[in-house]
């Protein structure tokens, strides 16, 4: 048991290195062969009339003059000592940049992944394998719900709650009020996938033997649904890691423009637009570990949820032997 | 529309003197709550926050020399002062310099300045401080944007004494002062710039009405009061601390945002009130609002004249001919702002009135113009061709330009199409767009220049600022006309003023005729604010929402 | 263990045979209907509106919903009906564009994985494992740096993003199909390797994955939109729904319809299509829909 | 006293009935049995009386009374009351009818939990308790294990305990020992047949006669949602009235039924009259050898990492038209047995010949073209077809590797389809659309068509039900006296394999601990392992 779970860890963190650097790699030759003159970009950002001295200062002080090899390596190496470059535009280390981003962008995303959750499970529950028309307000309004692109949510969610009922303040990062409507445009259109994936694996689970067996021991089905289904349904659902992580940074992307919220998905868009290397780099690498890490989390998850994994011979390979 | 263009468009967009007439017929026209004492009905009290929304032009550095945003000076005013103040009536007016003399040749400088100014970390005001800052805004290390452009010709200056500082220049230039009053050449403590220089970005140390608290990217700047600031510019209302004990800028992206965060009272003014919405801000009892026309060179669209097809004359004069651009502005501005009639505006220093009126909508001139020019065949979709080459023209448009950009571009598009002009746009990204504006590689790009002097039209068009793999320069048209160059060198060279009146008067005349730009619109900045907001001014210098003498009323 | 059943319809069965996703049974023909209608709108524009999808009309900029102007016009006085109309192309092609290139590519992936040897599979999984680490849009993103915006690089950008994904899927369905008795009866036949693949392993390995993609389109086609809502799509003054919206939020206090149609059409577009690809997959599964 | 009384129950799914107006009843302290194949309704009828009919059924009954109380009166929250506390069900396969996440002690607890006031210690206790009752060793830790880590037999205990928890007046058990090797079948009926006393009542759904034989009182035999024949289960075995639950019995394959036809039916189609009724077969004399396996091993890395020996040392040969079985149970090694033989799986050790020629170190080509000699039927009928493949296709691809030209394979797959008793008409007919039985016919064609020496069955007919399963092996029968085909069967059915191989070998744990004729190895068994076999074989001779 523990041995195993140390071999998991160990496995996924050296698999977790070969992804942050394959990352590191793949922006870094993007970016790298991206057209474009950098030391304009890095005077550049907003800037106007720089004169050749400031240019040539530029090109030394970030050898950009240096052959590629020699940028790729430093680059990895300044990685490695945690350093992830100086930004071009923001003329700020990119850690600093991303640091000060960081926060209220985990603060959206884990807002977001809390309602939706809380929202697909809730619904899922409370629906699945109902009377048809129950089942199908539910379903039908989590197709709308997910099918909606979250910046039009957000449009709508801001005309009708902030400029209509001004129930919520439309901008900025202050405080849960301004937190609420960039939450709900993240989280609602992942609530409707979530709530859909969920309901599908309940219903599976729900026409099992031993759910019926359950039944006959004379259980509510309330009952039924929380002790046995919901473990059962919940292992598609953290499958979807994948999809979450996307989900959400991508979503930030998009809400933090919309909700002129403070942001890693802002600085990175800022970022691709003036080709600032080092941030981009430090964003990507930052997704790509919270990436690992929450697989990570995801297979520690899986042991806890299904104990057969704990000591897989009984149910890794029914093939060995004579099974048909 | 490069971004360095783009930039000139902030820039613009930010640094203008509201001349006499400008400010003057501005706050007349719409006096709401400008804080003169009728409007308040109260006098000044101290005390309370301020918040302002700004739109997203957030600088990347707080430096004011290291800055070019057309948010820098809002931000950074508060900080540092300038060494002089433009006045309403376009006279300079002793702010950290007492008094200054300009030697006859127009070559040597002499300033003497205030006594007893302290900035914030407690380092004086003197001599030496004013010598670090120009060697600060000239070093490269800097990365300076624009004040080491705009003081191009400074050499060196002597320390005579404590007070008196003499700054030589390498050519005569007339505009020196007009720009030493610009909040982008505004004075950081000589302390910072010795020992460290890298934190001016992040947190600039002036001698300000108002101390930076904390800058939180993507958010907001905060400000608190300097208790000990008794040394405000001639030109305020009042003298001693500000009135405000906080002061807060948030960046509002957004135009509905910024516009509803007013609204809903989230902020308490709001920066670049959108087109859209003045006409409800106005009619609001609770709102006021103020607007001031900045001077320099308007919106305007430059035609690359270094290349086909508006290497031709008759071409350019033909695409201005075939725009209908008051009805444009009047759609895009809902009524809001006004067609430009020639190449500065109306509230920059030597506007030539006389001129008004010569660039007129006239679809049949336009016809005859290209027909003369050769463009006589059409194909099938009604474009214009020369020996089988279509009149095609290339506007790469960065993405994130103000919608209004996008719409006159579309419009322009859209009218030049009826004539069998074929614009194509395009929108890259803002470095792809900046590369291409350095390769000249483009046919029209978007843009303004706001300054608080007739010397933009140098900046926009002297053959001396075509870029270069040298230098990046502001003439964005590559305009190369001999007789213009000649003109703008010696105006901006000349210390006569009557001269100079007159030489830009003729410079104006031959840029009609030269047609390298479609100028659109005089670009306002409209600040809207709650009634209790009291004296949010827009200084001359260039109209941008200063807080020195602004007060609140409960 | 050697499992023994008889099969017997016990209720379970019957129930699953009876049950169907509910809120779908009804939809699904509604749904092939739009999406018949979005796929004409595409080919012939013109059946659909008279208007002139880019006549700008200065005098005439966000006028409400009229006779003359069904969904009203936008803020260059365009005819936002018929921008929506002509903006179907755009989406539609930007959704299924993107998810073929994310097929062909993932396929590939996924079958040489799923049959190559351990180095092979091992190579290429630990590759989309790498392109997994990054979320769809910001692989976009990072795509559109190097190619530049515009609507072909949007959909390369979607597409190569979702490779990884495919990769895995498909992978997994050719390891499940190779295992399976009748490509083991096949060998047992005698049929030689390549001609087992061919015939056997792929076309069954594609079909799940082919309905999956159909739901797929639907995301893309959302991916596709934001970015030209983040001004990185389709250059104006080509009429595309992601960037309608993106300039209607401006003028949004000024004219609701502007903000409101064009995502009405990307919402009922990606419900129709995931609807139609759900219906499928049930279908596939012997489930009744 | 009656504790169960059903009069004229009927219970449709979306409008077709399932269950066709039945009526029983379940006397207290005695075994009804209700037994039937696929689709009789017998399950559906047990869950009908815990009010778990399913989703979309409509039930309606004259009557419908348990312990004199009306259940089709009953709200959900009463059913509740008897659900488990007064009739306890036990389902089949308790691999998947216990929460495979959930410790088994804790899935007892829940029973105690809902229908009796003991508190939390009491119920630990009482959990072990019962499970010791139901004759699980080592019951305190037992209860904190998970099912997979209990055998198929333990975890089928664990279950009944379920149902007995609550101390119930009538357990249902639905298939109770369907899943189970026969081993383990036998001490599951003895438990069953422990709980029949005084005070409870039992009602058995199987689809197994012989298995009820042992237990029941009374049988029904159900067929299409209703009951053909009701009577003492004696009377019903010795003296079967209707038709029907003659077939039943019929093809019931053992010892008794070897050399005669199982199905009614007489030589199919293709070799009409060449064997009928029950005639003993004229078995041709084994020929030459065609298959020859020399002390083959496997082992496979478990999950352990440990190596664990599939198979060991096991040697055979299979002459022409000689049907030679492997039998054992779960695990045994009988599928690696068969997949090396047919040369699907590399063996580490020893080796297989056919016509003479090993797998080992032969080229590609050459293997293919052995393959054609050695062809496979498997237990899954559905999973052995590309489901994209009408029949014509998948016998069209075999008849091509075979080499035989384009446009003679219609032709010839006709013939094959005529010879497994099907016809032209299944020709463009989809997996899908053929039944079970079908489908195992078109294995077998396919597996004719290269006119190989050895087919190897695994597990042929455990998948079908007892009559079609009599038709396949029937088929088997006439195939192999067309064709002169020797077979390899594989089953975990003794029964099975006595009726229809010539020699056995006995599988345990990879190695072969008994070999022999059939009739030597079933009469006179030597090895203990093969002797226990025999002995839990169910007999068809009332209780």
């Amino acid at each position: 048991m523990r041995n195993k779970i140390l071999r998991l860890v160990g496995g996924r963190l050296i698999a977790g290195v070969g992804v942050l650097w394959g990352a590191a790699t793949l922006t870094f030759l993007v970016l790298y062969f991206t057209p474009g003159d950098q030391a304009q970009a890095i005077v550049g950002g907003e800037n106007a009339a720089p004169t050749p001295e400031v240019i040539a200062q530029v090109t030394a002080e970030y050898g950009l003059d240096q052959p590629w090899y020699a940028q790729y390596l430093s680059h990895l190496g300044r990685i490695l000592h945690g350093d992830l470059g100086t930004s071009y535009r923001l003329h700020t280390p990119v850690t600093q940049a991303i640091g000060e981003q960081a926060g209220a962008t985990l603060e959206l995303a884990l807002a977001a992944a809390v309602v939706g959750l809380t929202l697909s499970t809730v619904v899922a529950l409370a629906t699945a394998k109902r009377r048809r028309w129950i089942r199908g307000i539910a379903s039908g309004s989590e197709l709308v719900i997910a099918s909606t692109p979250s910046f039009w949510l957000g449009i709508l969610l801001l005309t009708v709650f902030s400029f209509g009922l001004r129930l919520f303040p439309a901008t900025g990062s202050h405080g849960l009020q301004s937190l609420v409507l960039p939450a709900l445009a993240l989280a609602l259109p992942i609530a409707g996938v979530l709530g859909h994936v969920l309901r599908e694996a309940l219903e599976e689970v729900l026409d099992e033997p031993f759910i019926v067996s359950a039944r006959t021991r004379g259980l509510a089905d309330l009952t039924v649904r929380l002790r046995h289904a919901l473990r059962h349904a919940l292992v598609p659902l953290i499958t979807m890691t994948g999809y979450w992580v996307g989900a959400l940074l991508g979503g930030a992307v998009i809400t933090e423009t919309l909700f002129t919220r403070q942001g890693i998905g802002r600085l990175l868009l800022s970022a691709v637009n003036a080709k600032d290397l080092p941030v981009v780099l430090g964003v990507v690498l930052l997704s790509a570990g919270i990436y690992v890490l929450l697989n990570l989390v995801v297979d520690l998850l899986y042991l806890v949820i299904d104990p057969r994994l704990r000591d897989a011979p009984a149910t890794a390979r029914p093939a060995v032997g004579g099974a048909s | 529309m490069t971004k360095r263009t783009q930039m000139t468009t902030r820039t613009m967009t930010t640094r203008a003197a509201a001349a006499v007439l400008g400010a003057a017929m501005v706050l007349a026209g719409c006096g709401s709550g400008t804080g003169t004492v009728s409007a308040g009905g109260t006098t000044p009290r101290a005390g309370g926050t301020l918040i302002l929304g700004e739109n997203g032009q957030e600088p990347t550095c707080l430096d004011p020399h290291g800055n070019s945003s057309s948010d820098g000076p809002v931000i950074t005013v508060p900080v540092s002062d300038s060494l002089v103040w433009f006045g309403a009536d376009g006279t300079i007016q002793p702010w950290l310099a007492d008094s200054w003399k300009v030697s006859p040749d127009g070559l040597t400088y002499t300033f003497t300045l205030h006594p007893g100014v302290k900035f914030h970390d407690g380092a004086v005001w003197n001599a030496e401080a004013l010598k670090t800052n120009f060697e600060h805004m000239r070093d490269p290390a800097t990365k300076s944007p624009l004040a080491a452009a705009y003081i191009a010709p400074y050499k060196d200056s002597k320390v005579i004494d404590e007070n008196t500082l003499e700054v030589h220049l390498s050519s005569p230039y007339s505009p020196f002062l007009n720009i030493l009053a610009q909040g982008y050449l505004g004075m950081i403590s000589p302390k910072q710039i010795k020992e460290a220089p890298q934190s001016i970005c992040e947190h600039p140390i002036g001698s300000g009405p108002f101390i930076l608290d904390k800058w939180t990217k993507g958010q907001s700047v905060t400000y608190h009061k300097n208790p000990d600031y008794n040394w405000g510019p001639k030109g305020a209302k009042h003298t001693g601390p500000a009135y405000l004990d906080k002061l807060e800028i948030r960046f509002l992206t957004e135009d509905a945002t910024r516009y509803n965060a007013l609204a809903s009272g989230e902020v308490n003014a709001i920066d670049f009130t959108p087109p859209q919405n003045v006409e409800d801000v106005k009619a609001n009892p609770d709102l006021g609002f103020v607007s001031a026309l900045r001077p320099g060179h308007p919106m305007s669209f430059w035609l690359n004249t270094s290349r086909a097809p508006f290497d031709d004359v008759k071409v350019r004069q033909a695409l201005l001919a075939s725009v209908d651009r008051s009805a444009i502005i009047k759609g895009i501005s809902f009524g809001q702002y006004e067609v430009a009639q020639g190449f500065v505006t109306p509230s920059t220093p030597d506007y030539a009135s006389g001129l008004e009126g010569k660039i007129a909508y006239d679809p049949a001139k336009a016809g005859r113009l290209l027909d003369e020019a050769g463009w006589t065949a059409k194909d099938a979709d009604g474009i214009r061709t020369k020996d089988g080459k279509r009149l095609t023209a290339y506007f790469p448009i960065d993405p994130s330009f103000p919608a209004q950009r996008m719409q006159i571009a579309v419009q322009t598009q859209a009218a030049a199409r009826k004539a069998g002009i074929d614009i194509q746009i395009q929108t890259p990204s803002t470095q792809e767009v900046s590369d291409r504006s350095l390769a000249g590689d483009y046919d029209l790009a978007s843009g303004l220049w706001a300054t608080n002097t007739a010397d933009v039209l140098w900046i926009q068009y002297s053959s001396k600022n075509i870029t270069t793999d040298k230098r990046r320069g502001q003439n964005v048209a590559r305009l190369s006309d001999g007789k213009l160059d000649e003109l703008l060198q010696t105006a901006r060279e000349t210390t006569d003023k009557a001269k100079q009146t007159d030489l830009y008067n003729q410079v104006q005349a031959r840029l009609i005729e030269l047609a390298p730009a479609i100028p659109f619109y005089n670009d306002p900045r409209p600040v809207s604010f709650q009634k209790k907001v009291h004296d949010l001014t827009l200084p001359p210098a260039y109209p941008s929402p200063y807080f020195y003498d602004t007060w609140l009323d409960e | 263990m050697t499992v023994v059943t008889p099969a017997n319809p016990a209720p379970p069965v019957s129930a699953r045979r009876l049950r169907f996703r509910p809120g779908i049974r009804p939809g699904v023909y509604l749904a092939a209907l739009v999406l018949f209608l979005l796929v004409l709108a595409t080919v012939a524009p013109h059946l659909f509106t008279g208007q002139d999808p880019l006549a700008v009309d200065s005098a005439q900029t966000l006028r409400p919903p009229s006779a003359e102007h069904l969904l009203g016009t936008d803020e260059n006085g365009r005819d936002v009906f018929s921008r929506i109309v002509f903006g179907t192309r755009t989406s539609l092609l930007l959704g299924f564009g993107a998810i073929a290139i994310a097929l062909a590519g993932g396929g590939l992936l996924g079958v040489a994985a799923g049959l190559g040897n351990r180095f092979v599979e091992n190579l290429i999984m630990r590759f989309s494992d790498i392109g997994l680490a990054f979320p769809e849009l910001l692989l976009a993103l990072v795509v559109i740096t190097v190619a530049g915006s515009g609507t072909s690089n949007a959909l390369i950008a979607i597409g190569v993003a979702n490779i990884p994904n495919y990769a895995r899927v498909v992978r997994a369905q050719t390891l499940l199909i190779r295992r399976s008795s009748y490509v083991e009866a096949a060998h047992a036949l005698g049929l030689s390797v390549p001609r087992v693949v061919l015939r056997h392993v792929l076309p069954n390995a594609v079909k799940p994955v082919l309905i999956l993609a159909t739901i797929g389109v639907g995301s893309a086609l959302v991916a596709g939109s934001a970015l030209s809502f983040l001004g990185l799509g389709t250059p104006p003054p080509e009429p595309e729904w992601g960037s309608m919206l993106s300039t209607a939020r401006d003028f949004i206090s000024r004219a609701w319809w502007y903000g409101l149609f064009p995502g009405v059409a990307i919402t009922l577009t990606v419900i129709s299509v995931t609807v139609v690809g759900r219906a499928l997959r049930l279908r596939s599964e012997g489930r009744t829909w | 006293m009656t504790v169960l009384r059903v009069e004229n129950l009927r219970v449709e799914f979306g409008g077709s009935p399932v269950v066709d107006g039945i009526s029983f009843e379940v006397q207290r302290g005695e075994c009804l049995a209700l037994v039937g194949e696929s689709g009789s309704g017998k399950s559906v009828t047990a869950r009908t009386l815990v009010g778990l009919t399913g989703e979309g059924s409509r039930v309606g009954a004259d009557e419908l009374t348990f312990a004199g109380q009306d259940l089709t009166r009953l709200r959900e929250r009463d059913w509740r009351g008897i659900r488990g506390g007064r009739i306890g069900f036990v389902l089949q396969d308790a691999l998947v009818s216990l929460d495979p996440l959930r410790k088994v002690g804790k899935e007892i607890a829940e029973v105690l939990a809902a229908h009796t006031r003991l508190s939390g210690t009491e119920r630990r206790d009482r959990v072990v308790e019962l499970l010791a009752a139901v004759g699980v060793p080592e019951p305190e830790l037992r209860a904190r294990q998970l099912p997979h880590e209990l055998s198929g037999g333990l975890r089928q205990r664990a279950l009944i305990a379920t149902a007995i928890a609550a101390e119930p007046e009538l357990i249902i058990a639905d298939e109770p020992t369907t899943a189970l090797d026969v081993t383990i079948q036998a001490q599951v009926i003895g438990l069953l047949a422990g709980l029949k006393n005084q005070d409870r009542s039992l009602l058995i759904i199987s689809h197994d006669l012989a298995v009820v034989a042992r237990l029941a009182d009374r049988v029904a035999v159900m067929k299409d949602g209703r009951i053909v024949e009701h009577g003492p289960t004696h009377r019903v075995l010795a003296r079967p009235e209707h038709e029907y639950t003659r077939q039943l019995l019929a093809a019931i394959p053992a010892e008794h039924t070897k050399g005669t036809r199982l199905s009614g039916s007489t030589g199919s189609a293709g070799l009409a009259g060449s064997a009928g009724g029950s005639t003993p077969p004229v078995r041709r004399a084994a020929g030459d050898v065609v298959v020859r396996a020399e002390g083959i091993g496997k082992s496979f890395r478990g999950p352990d990492g440990k190596d664990r020996a599939a198979v060991q040392e096991v040697s055979f040969s299979l002459r022409a038209a000689e049907t030679v079985g492997i039998v054992g149970e779960s695990g045994s090694g009988k599928t690696t047995t068969a997949r090396i033989t047919l040369g699907l799986t590399e063996p580490d050790s020893g080796s297989v010949e056919v016509h003479g020629q090993g797998w080992a170190g032969l080229g590609s080509a050459a293997r293919r073209a052995l393959r054609r000699d050695i062809q496979v039927v498997y237990q899954d009928t559905l999973a052995a077809f590309d489901p994209r493949y009408t029949v014509a296709k998948v016998l069209g691809e075999a008849l091509e590797v075979s080499g035989v030209p384009r446009k003679r394979r219609r032709e010839r797959a006709v013939e094959l389809l005529e010879l497994v008793g099907l016809g032209v008409q299944h020709l463009e007919r989809r997996p899908l659309q053929l039944s079970g039985g079908q489908r195992q016919r078109v294995a077998i064609a396919r597996a004719l068509a290269p006119e190989p020496a050895v087919i190897v069955c695994d597990e042929p007919v455990s998948a079908l039900d007892v009559s079609v399963q009599a038709q396949v092996l029937d088929l088997l029968e006439d195939v192999q006296r067309e064709t002169g085909v020797a077979y390899l069967f594989i089953s975990h059915d003794l029964g099975v394999i006595y009726h229809a191989c010539d020699r056995v070998l006995v599988m345990k744990d990879g190695r072969v601990v008994e070999e022999g004729t059939v009739e030597k190895v079933f009469r006179t068994p030597e090895h203990p392992y093969t002797q226990e076999l025999i002995a839990a074989i169910p007999k068809l001779t009332a209780a």
